[in-house]
């Protein structure tokens, strides 16, 4: 098995999704499992103008790469790519890349899953509503469901 | 020690960071809370409900009864909402 | 909500991971997310020189069809497209697509999961074996674990 | 009506497909099996475990006590390895 490190990024600019596959499946052939996640900035019913992600710089990357290695510690893969956007990010942007890669399906699967679950409750990043109608909207609550579905990995 | 607020915190206590020399008694997380809430209207109202506000220390999450010991920097939030 | 309909593609030729997720997500901002699972070959510890794959035209299709229509009737999906490949395919390459588009991860993820469960053991497609050392190799076995994977949806 | 075969059953068989008249006393898909088997050597290694052999109706799943009725078209074919 080669050796890897997770690939942790923040950053403003948006990300490709075919060259972050590549990144983890080239040259080599023993990957049989790619899942991508990629988490879009949604317009609320065309009521939301854009978010604005701040994030705490340096604890993000700290917790990403915790989280990353919690992940490789509990399913057998063979890469791990996660990059989580800051700034102003407008409807239909992407926001998030969460990409496992494994032999098999099943753990390619699980590992997405649980890196979202755990990016949402752990990884320092908040983001504010800017509406449409020109005001500024609130930041956006944490949710509940969020921390069951943290929960639910222990 | 440097103390850095984030979102709402932030904008209520507002400014994102600061240095203060912690005083004799405040040891841990949840006593240097009281004590900011304390020093005006501002801090008040980012810290009316402690029990809403995460901590880092050195850039780790902790729970309110950490001590704060020798860490440099110390972080006051809310639940987050990246993903 | 948009009308949709499942996109459902059997072919010789690889896909573009990105260019399927625009796809899905381009001209609205209510997919909040995208699960894309990609089935690679892999060489079975450098053994392996090519998978020939067989599969059933026509029925190919309406089985993946059916299967895309019973996910969108379990999970409030937005989108969703499932192609295979058919023919040579050479270590490293990809074999399957199965994307799924929903406001939320959580129907995503599990209709991409659903999906692949599914395909390996309802879909009409058969992989066949060329050994590197130049021999014709076995006809792949169906895994009991994928009929108990499937199985677990009912 | 149409018989086609895939994978190893067709490798078996010797050909991919075949036009066929259902004999007299040929109603499941399970008879239509058995009849196939006793044809030649071929054919009896192809089914000679029935029980792993699938088989579509005008390319739908069925069971082996599915009675053939109108269909067009019927398939055998090992348990499927896509995805």
């Amino acid at each position: 098995m080669k050796s890897w490190n997770p690939d942790i990024r923040v950053q403003r600019e948006s990300f490709d999704l075919s060259e972050e596959s590549r990144r983890v499946t080239s040259d080599r052939a023993d990957v049989g499992a790619v899942v991508a996640f990629t988490g879009y900035c949604r317009d609320e019913g065309e009521t939301l103008a854009a978010l604005e992600l701040e994030h705490y710089s340096g604890m993000a990357e700290g917790e990403m790469l915790r989280i990353a290695r919690e992940a490789a510690g509990r399913w057998p893969l063979l890469g791990l790519t996660i990059i989580h956007r800051h700034g102003r990010i407008v409807p239909g942007e992407p926001i998030v890349l969460v990409l496992a890669a494994s032999a098999h399906r099943q753990p390619a699967f699980e590992a997405a899953s649980f890196l979202m679950d755990y990016l949402k409750t752990r990884a320092p990043f908040w983001k504010k509503e800017h509406l449409r109608d020109g005001s500024e909207g609130d930041w956006v609550a944490a949710k509940e469901k969020d921390d069951s579905a943290a929960n639910k990995w222990r | 020690m440097k103390v850095r607020y984030f979102a709402w915190v932030r904008e209520r206590v507002g400014h994102a960071e600061e240095e203060i020399d912690l005083p004799v008694g405040v040891t841990s997380v949840a006593d240097l809370i009281q004590h900011l809430a304390a020093k005006d209207e501002g801090y008040a109202a980012a810290f009316s409900e402690p029990t809403v506000i995460r901590a880092a220390l050195d850039q780790e999450h902790v729970e309110h009864d950490m001590a704060i010991g020798g860490a440099r920097e110390i972080a006051f939030f809310p639940p987050m909402t990246g993903g």
